[in-house]
């Protein structure tokens, strides 16, 4: 068992050094969060490359166009994807987010037609949940579906959408019964993006860049086949989605931490800060932080989601977001240098990271779930 | 009793005037021609108005609220460090004619009074300095740099330097790199003198960060009271509530900090000023981080005014000294 | 108007010197939060003799007892009494809880009554609010009295009084009108402690002495006279008291307060601890710390209470406790010597301090009248 | 898969029997004859179980959780640190005859392991002990001491020492004084064995610490349920929901901290054991205060279990060295 993981990483291993390099060199160290504006097609085809190789869906059972990996053989790839120094995905929202659910609720049909391109990265996903005015609030949502004949016809906004100006498919919380309150009466819908009913405009952000979209449908369609669940089944599925178990992608997301945290720390060191007893006892703990992050996702991988989702989610954005606070603790960090707005890694640290807590199901919303699964729910007080 | 009914008018005229005029392209100009904002504590024998430093403080809790795209901070705090020994600049810094500003951090050592690399030699009558600034607030605009270097506090005309300006990650307050290479210099003050224009510096940039402070908590505030989630305000969430709570705590803290050092005697000011500018730029960093938590996504957005005043904080917190340099200082001061 | 308070501040200092000395030689430095048991009689008589020469109820108008010193006096006096090392004081309640509330809302004939003895230190008074199931919901109170002939007639308990062991008097906030809801039928009566229907028993803490008490009314009575406010006033009577403007008092505390930190600051000049510049950076942020406590004090003098009570309450009460903390902030904290649960004064601070984030209106409460200020009051959410 | 079945089984049974005798007198030897709980971690053919030290962890998560008052924790720390290099000890200390403890802290220098003054000679085929360790654990009913000192560690029977022993704040757990004055040792590792001996003593008390914050927010949780204010029960504020989220996240990251530390390779271990405690002794600290906060009143009275938590717990963050040392511990270990 062990000879066969050690055999496994030998094979990652030198996969990864064959191929990330030549045309794809330019992607080491590139990409991740604050960073998805870089280098947009050249990780388009990584991600095509990997999954061409079986790197994505690694741990799905081969029928739905995975490997059948256990979780070890997982955390292998992403050890060893790390010390490569691999780029930032673009595959994760369909890999970690559509496919579980598909799984959990899809029907034999829709696992067959779209797991296997998103194990190939030939269909990227985006989420369409977040709406302008109902924040983190999903039983708000005013997007409408309605049937026509054999379609969904989807009017509605969508907003903090994260990689929908790549994405070919889009999962949207849509309400179909339009009489029925609140959480009841939504569907969750299967959308393809590249069609006349459906424009995608980047927000611009705090950093200057765009990361996120808002989305808007204008009579969007989609086959009728390509609802998940049964009509009115959208927000059980959709709360499905959000306690999906993460942590083997939390370690690949750990790869990214790593590289900017030895940044912080090296320039620390070059401009003097880590020699300070202060700053030194500051940056230490953002490192035990990151082991922390570590040892909580290797414990919790495997375990039924719900409130673990929740604690980690907490604990990597408010960790991440420290990071970038100790990244600009010196007084140059303010400067501003080349092409209006160019901002420096550390910068775009420090600012991207303050959406961490915001997107992805708020720390507000985090810590309702976290009480609600000690204290019980209490509706909204 | 914190503040006189003159007071209080200078700040609801000012608070209108740049609620008016704050984006205007030439709101420096009127700052200073229409309302001589620069001339308040300029003694009347120079053309100002005689004020204390308490009302400078008030125009600078204002000029933050409004995040103020002009170098009013930098040449007030300089007019206020050369007082007589520079009379001859007064009138044209009350006028608005001169923009003065204050060179002390160096490469390397930062605003480190006890590192100084700069230098001043006497040369047939005059000075002449050489040396590198760096962080120097609004320095390509300057007309006059008052320049802390070894053995005192020297005025330099601005055309005797090279200047390198910087855009800065909050965009409303550019710095430049300044090289003095032999630049002809006017001795005005000694090492005191120095540490006291820094001090100064630290005190306008504590009474700046109450203003960004309290206009970021009163935004914050309006947006939780407007906007809706599971069909109420967020206002009548209690999780929020408390903690919009403690941000006011330390807004009300600030202020009392910042009014007390406003008004403190001359020997206590080398302790009051770090601690007002530590306890200012500390809860303006807080308040201005939770607000862009407590907007939501839309505080992340560029349109959304929360990161100006989250970029501003972020800046005041470093300029003159991190807190944790500050924090440093005032304990050496203090004797402790 | 100068010239006059130099003159002040020297009386002050020539009085203390002349009278903290002799038999009370041993309060130079005592009493205080957390050594409120310490030498009591001997600081019961030192009360009488600040009384005697008119320094309780400086401030108040002559014709209730008190000297009609300003504010400026007043501070003055407190620091120098700080300069002098003046003993924790007993007669608080009374002088700057009960005796405002008469001022606001009591009769003539009981500002006469009552407010020369407090000014005299010949009546200590102590706080009748908080029950066993009502924590800080004053509204909730459960203690009633009723009229019978010239009395009223009390049977209820009160919890965490300070100072019940020693106090003469006591303001009850009761029940006097049972069909009437929470808040309404409740009224503020002044009851005599010396009494067979009181009984006091101490709480012990977990300092393992006992600071507050518990008081039994078993049928106490009190003239009819002495209620303040209508009967079902009391809830607005007490909450006025809530939010009497302490900020004089305040100035008194942090008497205390410097004292404390002084000595956190030499023990860890003599362990070594201030030599580390991360324990340094500590110690100095709580010496600011004081400092703004001052500078709060000092700019809400005389101005309305409200929330401004509240922000220096939390202040006050974070600060302390985190001071406590720094305290005993090194290994040796953890001994115990002597007697059985014999505290040292760092473990005092430390341990008493968890109290001061609860007591007198617990952070909680004070959090919500600061919102309540800011967003407006929405009920309990 | 975090933890086996027999694991949990284990703590179920403890569980139990620390609810049913943890206050019992006879406690200690209920513990080890009849639970054999001091057994557990020693090798079969010392009369142990056999059993790794995850085992041991769930059994200090448990008497941590029950705050159990009898010397368990520096016992099998210490035989774990020993091992085979004692082998003629184990059998005592798996019966629970033999109570060991590790002597490591000195005056003025604490647990600064390259500051030691306690000095081992040779003499005769053994070796002396001189000097004075403080702070060890249990160490008035130890048995057997593990003595760091120059040069590696030693074995020294308790009676060949004088011993001063101190109550402690949380009463739970007294420390004592020890003098050698050339007390007989026996030399069972060099330097690195010492260290190994600590990080297995900061590990330890690191899982009794997850046990006592465990704990003490099961019991805050229960009394926000039960408890209630304006009408509805305190569990329904969301103000306080939100501080018992972060409490409760605080809590699995040290679980998860401590589970993995008690897996880790060897060479892992000196990064992993400081960590662990680090991060565990916080959270424990962070719950047990705020647990007292949210009890209100009743939690700051002697009768109530509050301020029994939160006391071990401070005594658990102070013990083996406070966070800022480990965290300097950590950073060194880290090569940062």
């Amino acid at each position: 068992m062990d000879g066969d993981l050690a055999a496994f990483r030998a094979e990652v291993r030198d996969w990864l050094a064959a191929h990330l390099t030549g045309e794809f060199a330019p992607l080491v160290g590139a990409g991740g969060p604050g960073r998805e504006h870089e280098l947009t097609e050249l990780r388009v085809a990584w991600e095509r490359e990997l999954g061409a190789a079986g790197w994505i869906g690694l741990g799905w059972p081969v029928a739905d166009g995975g490997r059948g990996a256990d979780i070890a053989r997982q955390v292998v790839f992403f050890e060893e994807y790390a010390r490569a120094g691999g780029p930032g995905r673009l595959s994760h929202i369909g890999e970690y987010l559509l496919a579980p659910t598909l799984v959990a609720y899809g029907t034999p049909e829709q696992r067959r037609r779209f797991l296997p391109p998103i194990a190939r990265a030939q269909e990227l996903w985006c989420q369409g949940y977040s709406e302008p005015e109902a924040g983190s609030d999903l039983a708000s949502v005013r997007t409408t579906a309605v049937r026509d004949g054999d379609t969904w016809r989807i009017t509605g906004q969508k907003v903090w959408t994260s990689l929908a100006h790549i994405a070919q498919w889009c999962f949207v919380l849509a309400r179909t019964d339009p009489s029925a309150s609140r959480h009841r009466g939504l569907s969750y819908l299967l959308v393809p993006m590249d069609q006349p009913g459906i424009e995608v405009r980047p927000i611009v952000q705090l950093t200057g860049t765009s990361e996120f979209n808002e989305v808007f449908f204008d009579g969007a369609v989609t086959a009728a086949a390509n609802i998940v669940g049964a009509p009115g089944d959208g927000w059980r599925v959709a709360i499905g989605t959000l306690g999906f178990e993460r942590g083997v992608a939390t370690l690949g997301q750990q790869v990214g931490f790593a590289r900017e945290l030895d940044a912080v720390i090296a320039a620390a060191r070059a401009d003097g800060r880590l020699a300070d007893p202060v700053h030194y006892d500051r940056l230490v703990d953002a490192w035990i932080g990151l082991r922390v992050l570590r040892y909580h996702a290797l414990r919790t991988l495997g375990e039924s989601a719900g409130a673990n989702a929740s604690v980690a989610k907490l604990l990597w954005a408010n960790w991440h977001q420290r990071l970038g606070e100790l990244a600009v603790d010196e007084p140059g960090a303010m400067l501003a240098e080349g092409e209006p707005y160019a901002l420096s890694d550390a910068q775009r640290l420090f600012l991207f990271t303050r959406a961490d807590t915001i997107y992805g199901g708020s720390n507000e919303i985090q810590r309702g779930i976290v009480a609600d699964a000690l204290l019980g729910k209490v509706g909204r007080r | 009793m914190t503040y006189s009914q003159e007071q209080e008018q200078l700040r609801e005229t000012l608070r209108a005037f740049l609620a008016r005029f704050g984006d205007d392209k030439e709101v420096w100009g009127r700052l200073t021609g229409e309302l001589g904002l620069t001339a308040l504590a300029i003694d009347e024998r120079y053309g100002g108005f005689g004020a204390t430093l308490a009302e400078v403080g008030i125009a600078l809790e204002e000029t933050g609220r409004a995040l103020l795209a002009a170098p009013y901070l930098p040449t007030v705090a300089t007019a206020a460090a050369l007082g007589e020994a520079a009379a001859d600049e007064l009138p044209g810094i009350a006028a608005g004619t001169t923009v003065a500003t204050l060179a002390v951090a160096e490469p390397g050592t930062a605003w480190r009074l006890d590192a100084l690399a700069t230098t001043a030699r006497e040369s047939g009558g005059g000075w002449r300095l050489d040396g590198v600034k760096e962080y120097v607030l609004d320095g390509q605009h300057a007309d006059l740099l008052a320049v802390v270097a070894e053995g005192g506090l020297f005025l330099v005309r601005a055309e005797e330097t090279r200047r390198t300006g910087h855009s800065t990650l909050d965009q409303t307050r550019p710095q430049a790199r300044v090289v003095f290479d032999g630049a002809p210099g006017v001795r005005v003050g000694d090492g005191r003198a120095a540490a006291h224009a820094v001090d100064l510096h630290l005190l306008a940039l504590a009474a700046e960060s109450v203003g960004v402070a309290r206009a970021s908590l009163e935004a914050t505030a309006a947006h939780l009271l407007t906007r809706t989630q599971f069909g109420v305000p967020l206002a009548t969430f209690q999780a929020l509530r408390h903690r919009v709570a403690d941000l006011a705590v330390k807004v009300e803290a600030a202020t009392s900090t910042v009014w007390y050092a406003l008004r403190a005697d001359p020997d206590e000011l080398p302790v009051a000023a770090p601690l007002a500018k530590v306890v200012a730029t500390e809860a303006a960093y807080a308040v201005t981080a939770e607000s862009i938590q407590l907007h939501g996504g839309i505080g992340f957005t560029w349109e959304h005014d929360a990161h100006r005043y989250f970029k501003r904080a972020t800046a005041n917190r470093l300029l003159f000294g991190d807190p944790v340099t500050l924090r440093r200082l005032v304990g050496a001061r203090a004797g402790i």
